[in-house]
């Protein structure tokens, strides 16, 4: 595949935009220090910089806390004044929730300013909401069980999204991946275009949610997906002729059958005139497409998408209901190429708790119940599954690909990505304070675009490199191999460590 | 920035004896930045005042207060709706901000919280340093930015007098001798030739002139 | 169609300084005065707007915090973390969690649903009410009220026993008597609190909030005083003494009354309806293993409102005590087994702690349901209990104003019957008459996880 | 009263100059100066009168002066910047003048918050150097800070003091090099106890060719004690007492140390009188004026040189 | 309770950190004095304020004492030593209106006994007391 040969972007550093990093270990150098700058030389991790009157901890996030005191660099121990304590960091523990706790969160930021697995002991591969991804484990040989042999070179990250066999033309991506929604309105331009830039970059898609299509996107119209949903804000058919995908949306895992609400604050005049609406009055995408409430009517609606652009796939992102799987079938039939299932716990702009909570179901569990029903009809791989709604890390894609996915669709990490620190305040007032869900001036310019860009690429690359390393050990020689591999996983409440050999990671 | 430190209560109290409706007043910028009139010692000063009186039988109302900056009108003018409701106003200003309250509001008593002491730097958390007397005739230039006006005990401006040992001052061995910094920075500087010069006898007027100093802009003057 | 039910709400402040679950902790010392915090990084003004709670020591900035973390990431010096705030851990116990009591507080002040960016931030699942997923349909035709407007959804339900056929005499006239039929516009009642401080202005409260809504509140018999009579249409006299002591005037200005299970509760019934005929009457079970079959013996008779209880934690009497949701399901089944269902009204009460708690009680059966604590809560009550203990309550509510509370009381019903339309709305369902045990549109984690997990690594 | 100052006579006809010190009583009695005087009266060129000094307040140094004037002495007014501006400075330099004081050491003066005048508040309107260049400005010029001309200028020799043991040592030079430029013409050091830094002090002075425009006399003091000696290296600022002059006193039976303190000063005087670029000694007894005669003696520095008087 | 300070107001700000079970702890202390004692919880003993310290004497409190963490076992590890400062700058200033400084405590909890806030409480109620009723109480 041509793919295989696809020249992955470079990482480059960038750092935190703010002043302190916010790390596991809090660091504080006390006033024995006698700036002898020991510390500085010592830190192979780069925690302190040199400082007028003592060194400054100002990379504290790289420091390995107190496991550190191994190794014979430990700053606390070798400071001659012993003026360093190395505590755990009290703000730490604040952030975050049990979907996204403060060390994944840490290591994503990690991985967005490296492009490198985290170093410092966090758990970067799971939350700790006590179920789903996070009781899942993969089944891996021992380290040095049976790998695939050859370079990493060797295993493929690409996948086929027009799996259908039309005459529409096939799209490969060169990780499973590509970015979902978040409209102009609910995210800054700056961010809108770092994901763009992004999956550009990736080789991948990004979506543009529903709120129109800046004309700063159209530089990379080949990695845009432009989303049609229930309230057909900024729909155009000149840029569903932009474009390679063309997304259905009608519902979203975290408000599913409850449509969209833009606050008024958020209205800008700019995100006014994308939207053909009144600057400054609250937006509603309603519920359902009204012109839809069948599958027959759906396929008029595919239809027509096809009309319009000949050569686009379409994908038709729905949510998880109980009879989620009868609506995949019914999507395929009517000549969707890509179905994406997005899952309850997924990202959104504002929800009711309510409904983010408690309504339809997990992604974990609609999947597999997807992947079995299109199984049984035989019609698996006549179409792409794309698994969104709850996807934090590597091993969240890992493990939906091998319960059936083909591939992932991400948003949530992204903005983590551009530190998104999940104060779930992003629909309040001017936005989110971090300057990444507003469309406030003074906040969007918090952020620029290079930086941006660039961490969003090096979490991925670090995602790919946590991909290719599962299924080297796995012994596969390409993401596709992984898909529908249920026997590689264990669920902690019903396998243990000891009843498996190799190692539950 | 402007420091100051608060004057003993018994100061205070004796000041304020005849008044009964206290109206206090914090200051947000320079006096805050040194911790002796900014919201927060507004609130401890006024809570000792009421203890006290308190303890003696009397009873006194007491108004906390703090404003931006004590010695611009546009702020003291948020005083006025309250003001008139008290009989005095004890001001946690800085000389200036003190004077600039009493003028606003001619007919009221007001009363300095505050000891006003001189224009310096934070050096450390908890400690405040003089290094500027607003002579109005700045040497820095010639000084490798260490002021000898302020910084040397006798303010000699052409070298260190006898009392000079191991780089701190006789007059008060925590302060470093301000000439050993300025023969250091100078010499490092390679400017040798500011050590040989002599300097004439400064021209203090700029300082202690004719009353108070002011300082005329024209162009940012209002109009009317 | 009848009127829209509306609930007016308004912004009602608390009382008192809440407890978050985070605060700052800033070090003054070394502080540099450059504001930053203040005038630059806090979008939220929070530093601005900061004072001290005198009666408890309490800073605002803990509370109004909203925790982006720009202050903590760019003080120049460091001074500033965010910490836990062991209090808010202390809230309440391990039902009533400090994440539900704080919610409950947040639509008692402001009488909206919560609402927030970003995605769920929970737990995947848990015990109880948290161990089920509702519904929601893609593409069928779905009601929708609340935020949109567009079309009428009835949160209404019927107290009282149905005739499940209308009898004809011989001329073919109608025979059968209707029974009395008590409508609440939401499906929620008041119940008798488990503790609470003394005063009788908690009970106003309720009252004055359920004469506003439209619903009832519980009153013992014992707690009917002349203050109460003013409100006894809203009013459900609790009958747990000599029901000869009780004045035959209540009986024409009540519609409903309870009574306990136990004796001959259906003779009791009888009784009260000889005076009144136009009075429902409830019959309080205790919840336990036996209630299946004691509810169908109950209506058998003639059981017009059967009361369901648990305890304060939604648990019913017993050694292995089963949970209310479970309990519900199977009264409510046996009872379609035995084909009875239809013909008595069952009210499930005890546990219900949040709005979703309302919808998923009526999904596993109930047509209505009992309310307690969350009144207290909403009046900023801290389940500390410890009124209970005979301790000062912290937030003083045993001199709560009346008015203030019933508007707290009435704003934390608005936000509940809002995310009840916005349930129903995402089920396509129009009428919460119609939610009632519809287990099909729910999710259950037990099936799910042995359908799904349960396979995983076996190989094929 | 046209004098020439006998001290500048004794130096420009390159003898081996000897001056001492006399503190002022605090009090207004003029028999102390007198009595001082005639001590000191043929064993010493001219006497310095300090000037309040450590700033405890005295008489004042232009009367004591006076007196020793009338005594027959040859007087060394000192002035500090401490107390007067630069108005009564220059004013009291004219008054000085026209009494018959020819000489005048010019200092910034000990600061007020070491002597009985704390609160006081400190006047420092022009420095030593300032002052120095004033007086030879009035004496050569004739004319007054700002330029205004005098209808008789004063005449002074002008003298300022070194201490060679302060810091920043190398700066010391510098600084003696700018006291010459601004138009010193005698300079008194600070007490020599530490011959080998004077040494090295002296070394820099001569490279800098100091010692050919300016005479330098040593400073020198007699110890009392052993306790003196170590009172004066540990609490006064500036001074420098090594150690081996501390035990050197210690090595000494205490009633014998005060002969010990004379030996000791007198080998210091014998040492500066053969070092290149020495112009003279200045003895400063402190509240000890009756043993300078003896030390004078000893040192071989009597009689002292007759000068021509006008 | 047989308590030496029997008839004095004891205000009581504490560190959390040191009984995570204060909340249930201190009940029972409570339930016996009513409102003669009144605890006030900190996350850190480091958040209190001089401010928090007068205003306690102000409203009534004739003895106001901080309990925080042993040194070296803050969790934000300056917080107790930063209390120490502020109490002691408290103090003082109570001194100047002439209140005895012995009415704000600190008292430092050693890390080799960790106590229950209840019992730390008792003994401090059992101990002689060293102020009378405070004159801002009597007076007032």
């Amino acid at each position: 595949m041509a793919t295989d040969h696809f020249q992955f972007p470079e990482i480059k550093k960038a750092p935190s935009r703010f002043r302190n990093a916010l790390g596991k270990y809090r660091i504080t150098i006390t006033s024995a220090c006698t700036n002898c700058g020991l510390c500085v030389e010592l830190c192979p991790y780069g925690a302190y910089r040199a400082g007028s009157k003592r060194p400054r901890p100002s990379d504290e996030h790289l420091c390995l806390g107190p496991s550190c005191s191994k190794n014979d660099f430990y700053c606390v121990d070798r400071c001659p004044e012993k003026a360093i304590h190395i505590r755990p960091n009290p703000s730490f523990e604040v952030l975050g929730d049990r979907r996204w706790p403060a060390e994944l969160l840490a290591g994503t930021w990690h991985m967005a300013e490296t492009g490198a697995i985290p170093h410092q002991g966090l758990n970067y591969k799971t939350g700790s909401s006590g179920g789903g991804f996070d009781k899942i484990r993969f089944i891996l040989p021992g380290k040095n069980g049976n790998s695939s042999p050859g370079s990493d070179d060797n295993i493929s990250t690409a996948i086929e999204l027009n799996r259908s066999g039309d005459s529409r033309p096939t799209v490969t991506i060169p990780v499973p991946l590509y970015l979902g929604g978040m409209s102009f309105g609910s995210v800054s331009i700056v961010t809108m275009l770092s994901r763009v830039r992004a999956a550009t970059a990736l080789g991948t898609f990004c979506c543009t949610g529903e709120g129109g299509y800046p004309e700063e996107l159209m530089d990379y119209d080949d990695h845009v997906i432009t989303q049609v949903a229930t309230g057909l804000f900024g729909v155009r058919e000149e840029t569903i002729k932009r474009v390679r995908i063309v997304e259905f949306k009608y519902a979203q895992g975290a408000k599913p059958g409850l449509g969209g609400h833009l606050l008024g604050d958020k209205v800008t005049p700019r995100v006014a005139q994308m939207r053909e609406a009144v600057a400054g009055s609250a937006l509603f995408s309603p519920f359902p497409f009204h012109s839809v409430y069948s599958v027959e009517d759906h396929k008029k609606h595919v239809d027509w998408v096809k009309e319009i652009n000949k050569k686009a796939l379409v994908s038709v992102k729905v949510s998880t209901p109980t009879d989620v799987d009868m609506v995949v079938v019914g999507s395929y039939y009517a000549g969707a190429h890509i179905v994406q299932l997005d899952g309850s716990y997924g990202g959104t702009g504002a929800a009711p708790d309510i409904a983010k909570k408690n309504i339809a179901m997990p992604i974990e569990y609609a999947l597999p119940k997807v992947h079995r029903f299109l199984l049984a009809e035989g019609i698996r791989d006549k179409i792409t599954i794309i698994a969104s709604g709850g996807i934090r890390s590597a091993y969240d894609m890992a493990k939906i690909i091998a319960m059936g996915a083909d591939g992932v669709c991400l948003g949530t990490a992204d903005l983590v990505a551009l530190e998104c620190i999940r104060c779930h305040h992003c629909e309040s007032g001017r936005g989110c304070a971090r300057g990444i869900a507003t469309t406030d001036e003074g906040l969007t310019g918090l952020m620029e675009l290079e930086w941006g860009t660039q961490r969003i690429i090096n979490m991925y690359s670090a995602w790919r490199t946590q991909l290719v390393n599962i299924l080297r050990r796995l012994g596969m020689k390409s993401v596709t191999e992984l898909v529908g591999r249920f026997d590689v996983l264990a669920h902690m409440d019903y396998i243990k460590q000891e009843e498996v050999e190799g190692e539950l990671d | 920035m402007i420091t100051a430190e608060r004057k003993p209560m018994a100061e205070i109290k004796a000041m304020l004896a005849p008044y009964r409706k206290i109206l206090v007043v914090g200051c947000g910028t320079c006096v805050a930045e040194c911790a002796s009139g900014g919201e927060k010692e507004v609130g401890l000063l006024a809570s000792a005042l009421r203890m006290d009186a308190q303890m003696e039988g009397r009873t006194i109302e007491v108004q906390e207060m703090t404003i931006d900056r004590q010695c611009v009108y546009e702020f003291i003018d948020k005083l006025t709706e309250v003001a008139d409701r008290y009989d005095v106003i004890l001001s946690l200003g800085c000389g200036a901000g003190v004077q600039a309250v009493a003028e606003v509001f001619p007919k009221m008593f007001i009363v300095p919280a505050l000891n006003t002491t001189f224009i310096g730097e934070t050096k450390e958390p908890g400690l405040w340093v003089e290094n500027c007397r607003a002579c109005g005739d700045c040497k820095l230039g010639y000084f490798a930015g260490i002021c000898p006006v302020t910084r040397c005990a006798k303010g000699l401006f052409n070298g260190p007098c006898g009392g000079s040992k191991n780089g701190v001052c006789e007059v008060d061995p925590d302060s470093p001798c301000a000439w050993q910094l300025i023969v250091e920075r100078l010499d490092s500087a390679g400017r040798n030739d500011l050590l040989e010069a002599i300097y004439p006898p400064a021209d203090w007027s700029r300082q202690q002139g004719k009353g108070p100093r002011k300082i005329v802009r024209e162009d940012q003057r209002s109009e009317s | 169609m009848p009127p829209k039910y509306h609930i007016e709400t308004s912004q009602v402040p608390n009382r008192f300084q809440k407890i978050t679950r985070s605060g700052i902790i800033a070090w003054e010392e070394g502080c540099l005065k450059c504001t930053r915090c203040v005038k630059k990084d806090c979008v939220y003004q929070v530093y601005e707007k900061r004072n001290l709670d005198d009666r408890q020591m309490l800073d605002s900035l803990d509370s109004a915090c909203m925790d982006c973390f720009r202050c903590v990431q760019n003080c120049p010096n460091r001074l500033i973390h965010k910490g836990l705030n062991p209090s808010y851990k202390a809230l309440g116990d391990h039902y009533w969690t400090p994440e539900i009591i704080s919610g409950l507080w947040f639509q008692a002040e402001s009488g909206r649903i919560p609402v927030s960016g970003a995605g769920y931030g929970g737990p995947f699942s848990g015990p109880g009410f948290d161990a089920m997923w509702t519904d929601m349909s893609e593409i069928v035709r779905p009601t929708r009220d609340g935020i949109h407007g567009r079309e009428y959804i009835s949160t209404t339900v019927d107290i009282g026993r149905k005739v499940m056929a209308i009898g004809l005499g011989p001329g073919g006239e109608i025979i059968s008597q209707a029974p009395p039929l008590v409508e609440i516009p939401l499906p929620v009642i008041f119940d008798m609190l488990p503790w609470s401080p003394p005063g009788d202005n908690i009970q106003l409260s309720f009252l004055y909030g359920a004469r506003a809504l439209g619903t009832f509140a519980v009153v013992r018999q014992s707690g009917i005083n002349p203050a109460v009579r003013e409100f006894l249409p809203h009013v459900i006299i609790y009958v747990d003494g000599n029901p000869g002591d009780l004045k035959e005037e209540l009986f024409s200005s009540a519609r409903i009354i309870e009574i306990p299970d136990g004796g001959d509760p259906i003779a009791l019934q009888e009784r009260f309806k000889s005076i009144n005929p136009a009075l429902v009457v409830m019959i309080r079970l205790r919840l336990g293993p036996k209630t299946p079959e004691r509810a169908f013996a109950l209506i058998a008779q003639g059981a017009e409102v059967l009361h369901l209880v648990a305890d304060e934690y939604g648990l019913e009497e017993g050694s292995d005590p089963l949970f209310i949701k479970e309990r519900m399901k199977e009264v409510h089944l046996h009872l379609v087994d035995k084909g009875v269902r239809d013909q008595a009204t069952l009210i499930g009460g005890g546990g219900i702690a949040m709005a979703e708690h309302m919808a998923k009680l009526i999904i596993c059966g109930a047509d209505a349901l009992s309310i307690d604590i969350p009144l207290l809560v909403a009046m900023e009550c801290r389940v500390c209990r410890r009124c209970k203990e005979g301790i000062a309550c912290p937030v003083e509510l045993d001199g709560v104003d009346p008015l203030w509370g019933s508007l707290r009381i009435a704003n934390l019903m608005a936000a509940w019957h809002s995310q009840l339309l916005e349930i129903l709305g995402a089920m396509g369902i129009r009428e919460a008459r119609r939610l009632r045990g519809e287990m099909g549109r729910a999710m259950f984690f037990e099936d799910l996880e042995r359908e799904i997990f349960a396979t995983m690594g076996k190989r094929g | 009263m046209k004098a020439e100052s006998n001290l500048k006579n004794v130096l420009t006809l390159n003898n081996f100059a000897v001056t001492a010190e006399c503190g002022p009583p605090k009090g207004a009695d003029p028999g102390a100066i007198q009595k001082k005087g005639n001590i000191l009266k043929g064993y010493v060129d001219s006497v310095n009168v300090t000037d309040n000094q450590t700033g405890v307040v005295r008489l004042s140094s232009m009367a004591a002066c006076t007196i020793l004037k009338q005594e027959g002495l040859d007087p060394v007014l000192q002035m500090v910047t401490r107390d007067r501006n630069r108005i009564a400075l220059q004013s009291d330099v004219l008054g000085a003048s026209s009494l018959g004081i020819r000489n005048i050491l010019c200092l910034s003066g000990d600061h007020q918050s070491f002597g009985n005048q704390r609160q006081a508040k400190g006047v420092f309107d022009i420095d030593s150097i300032q002052l120095i260049q004033a007086v030879r400005r009035m004496r050569d010029e004739g004319l007054i800070i700002g330029g205004e001309a005098l209808s008789e200028p004063p005449q002074l020799f002008i003298g300022a003091v070194a201490n060679p043991f302060a810091d920043p040592f190398d700066y010391r030079v510098v600084r003696l090099g700018k006291k010459v430029a601004a138009g010193a013409e005698f300079i008194q050091t600070q007490c020599v106890y530490n011959l080998k830094r004077f040494k090295e002090w002296m070394r820099q002075v001569r490279e800098r060719g100091l010692d050919k425009k300016v005479y330098i006399l040593g400073g020198v003091t007699p110890l009392k004690s052993a306790r003196m000696a170590e009172y004066m290296s540990t609490q006064v600022a500036g001074m420098d007492v090594p150690d081996d002059i501390i035990s050197r006193m210690k090595g000494v039976d205490p009633k014998d140390q005060r002969r010990e303190g004379i030996a000791i000063a007198v080998e210091t005087i014998m040492a500066l009188k053969y070092m290149e670029g020495v112009h003279g000694v200045h003895i400063m007894a402190i509240e000890w004026e009756d043993v300078v005669p003896q030390i004078v003696e000893e040192a071989g520095l009597y009689p002292r040189p007759e000068t021509p008087e006008e | 309770m047989d308590q030496k300070t029997a008839g004095l107001n004891i205000t009581i700000f504490f560190c959390q950190q040191l009984d995570i079970d204060q909340d249930k702890n201190r009940r029972t202390l409570e339930k016996e004095l009513g409102s003669q004692i009144r605890f006030f919880p900190l996350p850190c003993s480091g958040r209190i304020d001089p401010l928090h310290l007068l205003r306690a004497l102000e409203s009534g409190a004739d003895m106001v004492y901080l309990i925080a963490c042993p040194e070296g076992a803050c969790r934000y590890r300056e917080g107790n030593l930063r209390a120490r400062k502020r109490v002691g700058y408290a103090q003082k200033l109570i001194e100047e209106i002439g209140l005895e400084g012995a009415r704000i405590e600190l008292i430092t909890g050693t890390a080799a006994t960790p106590a229950t806030i209840d019992t730390i409480a008792r003994e401090l109620l059992m101990r002689d007391a060293t102020v009378g009723i405070s004159p801002v109480r009597s007076k007032g």
